[in-house]
This record gives structure tokens, C-alpha cells and sequence, in this order.
């Protein structure tokens, strides 16, 4: 146990530092900005696309996720924004530079680096959502193109997005994980229908997509035809590797310590209000606890061993953890807790209402907690999967 | 001995909820939602049934009823997130001028407020929640000066009903001169609350009674019926997430089959159902057994209100990604018992109010 | 709604507290005092076997829970013992009443309520817990007799027990729930052997009982041979009916509020600390709200209502709600509260301890809370079961 | 950056578990549970590991290791419910000597204690939980008076470590005349702890540092410690349900195969597992950043007092019937569990100590 960094790793984090002073006034803002020039200026510097090699448009440096967490960690206090991070970056990139062939790699993962094409990702559907290999957009041959029909649904960024990566069945006589392929087309194709999908938030962050006889050159699949499940699920494996915040939960205790101190209640601070305060300590020490825990797993990465069951909870617990963080923010503020959107008096712009709705939707999404808890039992526990039913 | 609803009673509350059913469905409160101060129609239909003058003495229009018909009317409300003016307007307004207007004062307001032509507003936050910001008001000279949060049925309120901060009670016209009326949007769209300034308003004192025993009589019945209110709500969500479950197929069988799902369903109800009898009690103390009142009418807000945190969040998991989306509009029942979480104070000041009325501390 | 009893039960009640001044002195206490005398006091007087007809030796008086309830109340108010309530007269004596031939009504019931026989449960086995018609003990038919091999387990009274009544597989050949006979045989007959069974309480409340070559007449069977199971359930529907402290939570209660206002830390009362009196604030609330739920449902049975799924709840919650307020009193108590048995400063004689373990094992015995959340889903929510697994 | 435990570190652990499974079975801790003072064959083993002297320096005989060795040789301690010294004798006593003892104080103990030839007991309750029944030790003229409660190691103790009422530490002789014991019986039966009355007992002074900072370090590393012991007992209640589930059957299936039981126990770990990489840090916080060590320390007891209560009654559930009974023991891990919560300050007390660390609040 070490928490100190060796001098390489002392040397870099000034050097991220110095480019962060240097570049900090000339950074992107929010909506201001040019994030596409932004995001060349850190690729050039190793900031982002770091380990994707030089000749596909990335900085290609050795994989080292200290140096990762390093500027993560200092892009974070500076308050700069990191590299893109749409779900082209984080997912699909990967995927082609394990699946995809050369023409694909040549093709789309400079400019999906650069931003010069968004993506967005077909994967779920109104029946496929837990169950995803269940899906039922159909993809049938006809010449030299596949026709697609069917819909779906989460779909993040399809309204921004240039092309879609897609799950299909392209083979209906198949078992239900051998008949899917897995496409890369644009989203201007005709017969694509994109609908905002509303949520509890109020906002619409995710879409519907519907494609009616969409047609798409058979040539654009990515790995084997019939392979689309494996494909996806190896995308799927870096969904979890996406860089954020690595310690959001540290920021949100932050913020609710400065709300405790400074809110007041009939004149007084609310941490002076002992029930509140033993429920924040609670969330303290869970912060630290998933705080240190996401060190323990950095340091299993760097030392190639297998956290095992340590990694699997990560998901369940960090998402709760979150919404928890929200409920308390509420319950502290009280009446002031339940304002929304533009109210006046409002806090933190109501980013805490905001979070404790998004949050459930994260412990719903990308695999409910249930889903989560199966998954810990079974892997990590190595317990038996439920029983298939007896057809009735 | 008899603990349980009256077979008028029983029917009281199916009235209301076959009304709301035919009058108030998801669509119409889509389209009030933040938009209309309340759903007049709705409201016009609840008026043909009596609801507005639920606890107003027959002799001045209303039905005369006890506190416990008026929670299952806000019950009804909460199963229906319906967007209609009542606990303030219906039960604490009534209330305030029962117990301290006088003669006049009651044959002014209680029937125009029974009937539904006059929709009061109720600020008694600071009183029952604590002042945030400094809120408060100050009366002189029949003029009252200060800020009022919170203020309940704020929209389209044509009085208030304000206490200051000696819990005097005051009736105030939504017109007077020098009164500034700030609406305040909250995740609750089905609510339209907001924020009053008075500066130097003319006011009209309530002050046939005991004003503080009144405002806190006001602050309990409140917390029933929001408690009520969160019953509605959360015995909705489950039986939704129920019949979801029934229906949803995921990996070629229905979600319900699953343990998981099933436990999370029971779990939910065994949790809602002694609320309803706690609020029950409740309700009828404050009218039968006043000395407990204060003490049952936190236990039935605190305790619902974090059962109602519970069934909302349970009840959208269960709906997996629908639950999180608009359209099937679930978040307004999550939206309805988060507000009533907080209104008229969260549970830690309910609570405390509790200790407080059983003598364990002082004030 | 209407707390108040009427006159009719008022003076009922009248009555019930003239009998106890009259002979609260002359009452058993714990171990001493002759409980069989007072037994028969009760029985006459109609506070005991009040509803067992006459000529079974009861009193004979109409079913009234409000006239049930009335007794249990001013008994635990004056602090007198109940009528005797071992399983025989709970389960066994209804059961018989209801399924029993005319001779083992007449030959049984009367000394079971005087207390004359004991009688212990046979249900439980190592094997058949939850899955109680999986049980194994076999009774294979030889002559005019059963020979009953096997092993039981959770018997509660069996070493004091005079009789048994216990389920055995007759009909080995049978499907699971149609091979199971009810049998009545002696626990003196050669071949039983009682071992007491320890619990995590220090405390043997249990026993295991082993069965070899006991010889049993198979005329001592109630109901049908092979109908074991559905006489069985019978029985269990009236554990449920067992009286005991109508509102044993809010005893409990009332003892941690004094408990909280005459304990101290460094001098100060544990009610003036506000995250302990917090906690006791929301258990407050739960007690109350099972108490009046209670009333709810006593008030439906009046009504010949049936409450659903408000009935089914009870024991998860009660469970549940009793173990938490033994929990909360010995975190209350902190360093006081780990003591046990006959240590210095011991408080309330370790109760609090013995309910933190006894209340668990009472919510994992006579159905798990997994078991009570399958009913209530699908008895009171109706929601499906879990489909049968396929054959591997 | 390194957060792992050192290839030495896993070895030491590892050779610890394995040493007490060899002479600490569950037979072993049953038949010293409430009958001996502690299993010496037992201790006899660890000293051969050198765990008594684990966090003593080397010129004293000891291991000289951190504090976070010390955390690993006490989970392997809860996994076993191992009924010998540790916490106490071999991490808070030599702390207090090496903190504020004399050097003729270090070589006259140390070398005895990190050997096993000596047990001490340590009587810090007051200072760490609070008082009960206004228990505390008065020193006047190096002779104490007074009552110390809940004394860790108390069984078989040669000497005691004493905290007075202002913060200053004593060793007392086991001998010493006017010297009162009292054995306390608690659940946790593979621990004795015990009351100590002093009447003008002789005390020998550890007066060479600053004992109030040194008194609060022993609270420290005892929550830390205490936390600990509770990582492992809760671990192997973990591994001890899971491996019952998979074996036990009903209904024609491993119960293990139920999405009830299978949910409870991914609840466990994911509960769990996060409390060791917290007790981790609090333990190297303790050498390295002492500044966080009383904030740490604390939220790593509360947190996993809260984590182990949690899994000690479901693993219990898990197990079914057979839990609840004597049969399998596990009740032994559920009251080691039990007792290491309120040891040393309950979670409520230990998290206000970790407000007014922060300077969240006064004292």
C-alpha cells in the first residue's frame, strides 16, 4: 500500500498541470466553443484517444490507466472539459479495433475521434430491454443491401447523430443469439424516423428510432453475419471503461457538506440538526468506502490481477450511492427540495431533483438492479442460474 | 368497537374515485400539469359531489363530515394526482375559519368555499416546516408585512389564509394592494404553490378562538390528508407495477413470475397497507381523541411519507425503462409523493414535533 | 369508526376485571402456582376454551374476537397468565373439532383443555422446511399398526409432551402432497428418543425427535389415510389464530420510551440524544400503525370481511418490527446492551438480546420472510407463480 | 500509487488463516467459549506467527509492522471467532507504551506482551463509548479509585492498561491490591471482557509523551481493529450462506437457485467488499495521515458495524432454520459481529466523533 506517485507519474501530472493553465482560457465551455478543435488539441497531446494507434488518428501511447486517472483527476480540478466521450468514442472505437476490418478501421475511427461523425447506438428495443437477445428488428436481403424494419429505443444522441451502430436479426430461423448482425449505417437514410423520448426529468435525453424498409449495403457489417451478439457484447464490455468523473460521488458529498453548512432552518445551519448530520455521516463513509474501493480496483488493473466479485458491485452499489446522495440533498432542503426548473429560490439550479430521477434511471438502465444483483450472485458467487421453466 | 369505514363512507370514496376516473385520466392531467392553475373541471365535478365542503358544518353548505371522510376524498385525489385545489382550500381554510372566524367571517367565506367559487390559498409553511430564507410575516394595524413560502394552492387562489409569526390568522384578498404573488414550479405539477409578499397589505384577522391552537389543528389535519394524499398516490403505483408485471415479458416469461419482481411487489404493500390504518387512526383522533392528534397526525406523515419514498422508487423499478419515461406518465404519482414528502415539513421535523407533543423534550 | 365498546362489552369487561381482582392473588406466577386449577377456573368462568362446545369440556359460548380480545387485554393489564396455549389446545383441539371422529373428540379434547395431555407438533423435518410435503418419515402398514420411522425436528414441547400429533408418509408410491397421514400416538411408546435442540439463544426451545420402529394403531389417524397434508393445513390455519399479547409491540415499545428516558450517557439521558430518539420516533410510528391494523382486521372478522392481502402481511411485519425494536434497545443500550445472561448490569435480564435472536428465528420459522413474500405476491397480489423448473 | 495489499502482506494473512484453521476450529472456540479466559494453545500458535507483537518495533521483539497488518491479522481472527487476546493486548497496550511509556516502561513490557508471556487488558470504555452508571477512574497520588467498565481482554489479563478521567494511562498490576474484578458475560462468548473497581489502587504512570493524543490513537486503532474482526467474521457468514445454498434443497431445487436467496447474498458482498478497501485506507491512514486517522477510523467501525449487523442477520436468514440453531455454530460469528458494533462506541456515538473531527460541530 502505496498512495503516494512514483516521480514518471508525479512528472506527468505537471505536465497535464502545465497544458491545463496553459489551455484552460482558450477551453470549450458548456455550449461555447469549439469542442471539435478542442478535442484535436488533446489527441495531439495525448489527452484523449490516448492509447488508439497513431495510424488510426489516436495518440497511441501504451495503455496506463494511472495516467488515465491522472488527467481525468486534473482535468476535473481545473474545471476543463475532458475529450468527447460519445458512445462512437467509447464503444464503438474499441469494438472496430477488435472486430472490425482494416477498410472499417481506416474509415470511421479517425474522423469518430475527431467528431467529425457522431454516433449513436441501436441496441435496445421496447421488447429487448433487459432481454436484449431478444430483439426483433429485422434485416432481410435483397440484393446487395439488407432492409430494415422494426424500432428502438434509448437511444441517446440519434437526434445529433451522423451514423447509428445497430443490432439486427438478419437470420429469423436462427436461435435467438445467432441470428443478429451487427451494422453501421447513416442516420439520414431515408425511411429513419427519430422521436424524442420524454422522461421523468421532464427532458427528452434519449430517443426513439424507427426504420421503415431502411436499406443498407450488406458490406457495412461489422465482424461475421449471425456474429452481431458477440460483436455487441464485446462493445458492451466497454461500456464500463467510459472516463468520467472517477470519484462523482466525492463531488456531489462535497457539495452537501457546503448545503448542511451553509442552509439554514429557522436560523439555523442544518448541520447543526444532529439527525441530518448522522445521515450524512452514513453517506460519508460510503462515499469513501466506494472512494477507496475504485482505487482497489485501479490497483488490481495495474497489477493485471482479477478483482473478481470487488469489480461486479461496482454498478449496483455506486448508482445507489448516488441516488442516495440526491434523496438526502432533498429531505436537507425540505420545501426548498422539491422546487424544479426555473423556480425561483431554486438550488443548484435543481440538479439535485434532476440526479435523483436520472439516477433512478440508471439503477433501472443498462441492467436493473436486479439484473445487477444476478449477475453478482452468479459470477461472483458462482451460484447456480435459475432453473429454465418447464414449457407450461 | 369498530375499526373501519361506514358503508357511506365506502361510498363517499367510490363516488369520488369513479368520478375522477371518468373526469381527471392521465390526459387531463397531462394537460394541466404546469399549465392550468388547476383543472377547473375537474374541481366542477368534485364540487356536484360536495368534496370542496367535505368538513364545512352543513349550515353553511358543506357535508359536515368528519377528518377521516376528508382523507379518503384526499386519498381519491392522490390516486388520481388529481390537479384540484383541496387541502388548503377544502380542509385547512375551513378550518382556520371554524375554529377562529367569527360569525360573519364563516357566513362570508365557508359556502363560496364549499361551493368551490372561492379557492383559498394556505401559508402556514414557516409554522409547520421551519422559515427558510427568513420568511415570515409581521402584523400591525391590521396590515401584515413580510414573506410567506410555500404558500399551498397558491394557483388560482382568490384568498389566503396567512398566519404570522405569533400565529395570528389572517383572511387576505389575492387583489390587495401591495401584495406581490411569485409562483414557484416544483417537480409536482399537479400543484401550483408559490411565494406571497405583503408589504403593508390590508388584511382581515380571524380572531373569534384560540388562533394558535387553530393554526395548529390547520398544520395536523394538513399533514393527514398530504399523508392521505401520499396513500392514494403509492397505492396506485403498486397496483400499476402489479399489473406491469403481469403483462411485461423478459427472456420469454412474464417479469412477475420473477422472485425478484414479486418480492419487490410484496414488499411494497406490506409496507403501504398499515399506513392506511395508521392514517385512519389518524384522522379519526383528531376529531375524537384531540390530546393525540399531534403526535398521530406526524406519525401518519412521517411514516407515509417514507413508505411513499419507497413505493415510488420500488414501483418505477418495476417498470423497468417505462417507469422512467413519460409515457406512461408514472413520474406524476412519483412526483405527487415526493412533494408531499416535504410539504407542511419532512419527516425529521414531523418526527420531532412528535417527540415534542409526548413531552420527551421541550420545545 | 367507533373506538368505544358497547354497553353490552363494556360490562363484559367489568366482569373480566371483577374476575381478576377477585383471583389475580391466588393466579400462578412463572413456574409456581397450579396452572392446571387455574386452567379450570378460566375454563368455567369462560376466559379459556371459551368457544369449544360444552360437551368437549369447553364453555361453549358463541365466537366473539371482541369478547377474545377484551380478556387478553385486561388479563395482560392485570398481569394474569392466559389460559394454557401449548400447540395442543391451539392447533390440535381445532383441528379435531373440525376433522376428528366423535370418539377422538370425546377421548382428546377435554383433557387437552384441562391440561391433562400435552401434546407436541411432529410437522417439521431436517429435510422439509419450507417444503414441508416433502417430509421422509415413513409409517409403513404392518397389521393393525404403522411402524414410523424417521426424524423431526423444531418440536417444541416434546419433552414434556404426553402425545404427539405428526405427519408421516404412508403412501410412499403417491405424489408428494397425497401420501401424508395425521397421526395421534403416545411420546412414552419405546423407540422415541428426544434430543434437546440448542438455538443461537443459548436455550434449547427446540427439540429433535427420532423415530424408530414406533408401533402406532392405524386407527389413531384424523381424517382420511393419505389426506395428512390437507389436515395438516387445517391445523396451520389456526397457528395463526394463537392468542397471545394482542399488542406484544407495543409492550415493547412502552419499555424502550422508559428505557430512553432513564438511561444514561456520561450523564445524559439517552432521550435527549436525537438520532437515537429519531429512530425510536419511526419505530413509534410502525408499532401504531400494526396496532391499528390490527384493530382494522379484528374489525373485518367481525364483519365477516375478508381484509386480503391486509392479513397477509402480518407476520412479515410483526416479525420484522418486533426484531428492530429489540435491535434499537440494545444499540440504545451500547456496551449494556451486548451483556447476557446473569451478568452484573445486565438490563431487563437480557431480554433484548433474546428477542434479537428469538424474533429472527421467528421470522425465518413457520415460513421464511422469502416464503410470506411468495404468499403475499401471490395470494394477495396474484401474481404468478414461479413456473416449474424443466427437467435438466 | 499502490492500493493492495504486498505480496508479504497476503502471505502473512494467509498464514495466519491457515494456522487457525488448523488449531482454531469451530470445536476449539466451542469449547473455550464462556469456559476459558482465552484458548492459550491457540495463542501459543500465533505467537509462533508473531501476531502478539505484530505492530511492536523490532528492537521490543516484535514485528514492527503497520497498523494495516495488524487489520489483516485481526480479519483472519473475526473469520476464525478465534477466543484470544488480540485487540487489546497486542495492538492497544503496545500502543499505549510505545506511545507515552518510558523507555524502562518499553523494555520492561513490550518484549513480554509481543511474546504472549503477558495479556493486558485495557480499560478505555468510558473515554471511547461514553460512561455508564458513572463509571470513571480518578488518579491521585499514583493511586487510582474508581469504576472502568467493559474492559477489552479482561479474562486472563496479567496487567491493565487504565485511561483516568483526564486522559492520563496507567498500568495496573492484575495483583494490585484494592483491585476488584468482575467478570461480564456477554454474548460474544470467544471474548471476555470485564469491570474493574479500584479502591486507592497502586498505578504506574505512562507519562513520557502526550497521553490524551495517544488515548485517542488507541481508540483509533481499536475501532480500526474492531472493524476489522468484523470484515472476517462477516466474510466467512458470507461464504458460510452461499456454500449452504448451493447444497441445501427444497421445493426439488438448491435454494441457492432461488432469485430471493441468490439476491440476498449479492447483496452481502456488495455491501461488504467496499468496507475492506475502506478499512484498508482507515488502517494506512493511521500511520500515514494521521490527521484523517479519527475520521477514518470511525466511519470504518460505523460503516461496517452497520454492513456486518446487516450481513450477520441475513447470511442467519440464509441458512434457514439450521442458522438459528447451535448445530452449524454460526451464532458464533453473528455475536462476535454484535459485540465488535457496540465495543468501543456504537455506530451513532463513533460517527459523532467523526462530525467533530471534520469540525463539522463542536465537541
Amino acid at each position: 500500500m502505496d498512495l503516494s506517485y512514483s516521480p514518471e507519474y508525479e512528472a506527468f501530472r505537471t505536465e497535464v498541470r502545465a497544458f491545463a493553465k496553459q489551455h484552460g482560457a482558450s477551453a470549450p465551455r458548456g455550449a461555447m466553443g469549439d469542442m471539435r478543435a478542442w478535442q484535436k488539441l488533446l489527441i495531439s497531446n495525448g489527452y484523449a484517444a490516448r492509447t488508439i494507434p497513431k495510424e488510426y488518428g489516436g495518440f497511441g501511447a501504451e495503455p496506463d490507466v494511472l495516467k488515465s486517472r491522472i488527467i481525468a483527476e486534473e482535468f476535473i480540478a481545473a474545471g476543463l472539459p475532458m475529450g468527447m466521450a460519445g458512445q462512437g468514442i467509447s464503444m464503438l472505437v474499441p469494438t472496430l479495433l477488435e472486430l472490425g476490418s482494416e477498410e472499417q478501421k481506416k474509415k470511421f475511427i479517425g474522423p469518430t475521434l475527431r467528431g467529425e461523425i457522431i454516433w449513436c447506438q441501436g441496441y435496445s428495443e421496447p421488447g429487448a430491454g433487459s432481454d436484449l437477445a431478444s430483439l426483433t428488428t429485422r434485416a432481410v436481403e435483397d440484393g446487395d443491401d439488407f432492409v430494415i424494419n422494426g424500432q428502438k429505443i434509448w437511444t441517446s444522441t440519434a437526434a445529433q447523430a451522423d451514423m447509428i451502430f445497430c443490432l439486427v436479426r438478419t437470420e429469423a430461423d436462427k436461435p435467438k443469439h445467432e441470428g443478429i448482425s451487427y451494422l453501421l449505417f447513416s442516420m439520414k437514410m431515408p425511411g429513419i424516423e427519430v422521436r424524442p423520448l420524454v422522461t421523468m426529468t421532464g427532458r427528452a435525453e434519449f430517443n426513439e428510432v424507427f426504420f421503415t424498409d431502411v436499406r443498407v449495403p450488406k458490406k457495412d457489417i461489422v465482424g461475421e453475419r449471425g456474429q452481431g451478439w458477440f460483436v455487441a457484447n464485446a462493445t458492451l464490455k466497454h461500456e464500463r471503461g467510459m472516463l468520467g468523473d472517477p470519484n462523482q460521488a466525492g463531488t456531489r458529498l462535497k457539495a452537501l457538506i457546503d448545503l448542511m453548512q451553509n442552509e439554514e432552518i429557522d436560523g439555523r445551519r442544518l448541520m447543526d440538526n444532529p439527525v441530518f448530520r448522522d445521515r450524512l455521516l452514513k453517506l460519508q463513509a460510503r462515499v469513501h468506502a466506494m472512494e477507496f474501493h475504485g482505487l482497489r480496483l485501479l490497483t488490481a488493473g495495474l497489477r493485471g490481477e482479477d478483482p473478481g466479485v470487488a469489480r461486479l458491485i461496482v454498478k449496483l452499489m455506486g448508482c445507489e450511492l448516488n441516488h442516495q446522495l440526491a434523496a438526502f440533498a432533498i429531505d436537507a432542503l425540505g420545501e426548498l427540495g422539491i422546487l424544479y426548473s426555473g423556480s425561483p429560490h431554486l438550488r443548484a439550479s435543481g440538479t439535485w431533483q434532476t440526479s435523483y430521477m436520472f439516477d433512478l434511471g440508471l439503477i433501472i438502465g443498462g441492467g436493473t438492479a436486479q439484473i445487477q444483483k444476478n449477475i453478482i450472485s452468479e459470477r461472483g458467487l458462482g451460484m447456480p442460474r435459475e432453473p429454465k421453466a418447464a414449457k407450461a | 368497537m369498530e375499526f373501519g369505514l361506514t358503508s357511506d363512507q365506502k361510498m363517499m370514496q367510490d363516488s369520488i374515485n369513479r368520478t375522477l376516473e371518468r373526469v381527471c385520466p392521465l390526459e387531463r392531467v397531462r394537460k394541466a400539469a404546469g399549465h392550468e392553475p388547476y383543472a377547473s373541471d375537474v374541481l366542477k365535478a368534485l364540487v356536484e359531489l360536495g368534496v370542496p365542503g367535505i368538513v364545512t358544518p352543513e349550515e353553511f353548505g358543506g357535508l359536515g363530515l368528519s377528518l377521516l371522510d376528508a382523507a379518503l376524498a384526499a386519498e381519491a385525489l392522490g390516486r388520481h394526482v388529481a390537479p384540484v385545489p383541496f387541502v388548503a382550500s377544502s380542509v385547512l381554510a375551513p378550518l382556520a375559519l371554524i375554529g377562529v372566524g367569527s360569525d360573519a367571517q364563516k357566513k362570508m367565506y365557508l359556502p363560496k368555499l364549499a361551493s368551490g367559487e372561492l379557492i383559498a390559498g394556505v401559508a402556514i409553511s414557516e409554522q409547520a416546516a421551519g422559515a427558510r430564507e427568513k420568511a415570515g410575516i409581521t402584523a400591525k394595524g391590521g396590515k401584515l408585512s413580510g414573506k410567506a413560502m410555500f404558500v399551498l394552492e397558491f394557483g388560482g387562489a382568490n384568498i389566503f389564509i396567512v398566519a404570522d409569526k405569533f400565529a395570528g390568522l389572517h383572511i387576505v384578498d389575492a387583489k390587495a394592494k401591495g401584495l406581490e404573488k411569485i409562483s414557484l414550479s416544483t417537480i409536482d405539477a399537479t400543484r401550483a404553490i408559490g411565494e406571497l409578499n405583503f408589504d403593508n397589505v390590508e388584511a382581515e384577522l380571524l380572531s373569534s378562538g384560540n388562533p394558535a391552537a387553530t393554526l395548529e389543528r390547520m398544520i395536523d389535519a394538513g399533514r393527514i390528508m398530504l399523508a392521505a394524499d401520499t396513500l392514494g398516490a403509492g397505492g396506485r403505483m403498486i397496483e400499476k407495477a402489479v399489473a406491469y408485471a403481469k403483462e411485461r415479458k423478459q427472456f420469454g416469461r412474464v417479469i412477475g413470475s420473477f422472485q425478484a419482481v414479486k418480492h419487490l411487489c410484496a414488499e411494497m404493500i406490506a409496507e403501504l397497507e398499515p399506513c392506511r390504518s395508521l392514517i385512519w387512526y389518524a384522522a379519526y383522533a383528531f376529531d375524537e381523541f384531540p390530546g393525540q392528534s399531534r403526535r398521530m397526525a406526524a406519525h401518519a406523515k412521517a411514516h407515509t411519507s417514507e413508505v411513499g419514498t419507497f413505493v415510488a422508487r420500488t414501483a418505477t423499478e418495476v417498470h423497468g425503462g417505462m417507469g422512467f419515461t413519460d409515457l406512461l406518465g408514472l413520474h406524476y404519482w412519483f412526483k405527487r409523493i415526493g412533494f408531499d414528502r416535504q410539504a407542511l415539513g419532512g419527516p425529521e421535523k414531523v418526527r420531532h414535533d412528535a417527540a415534542v407533543a409526548q413531552g420527551w423534550i421541550g420545545n
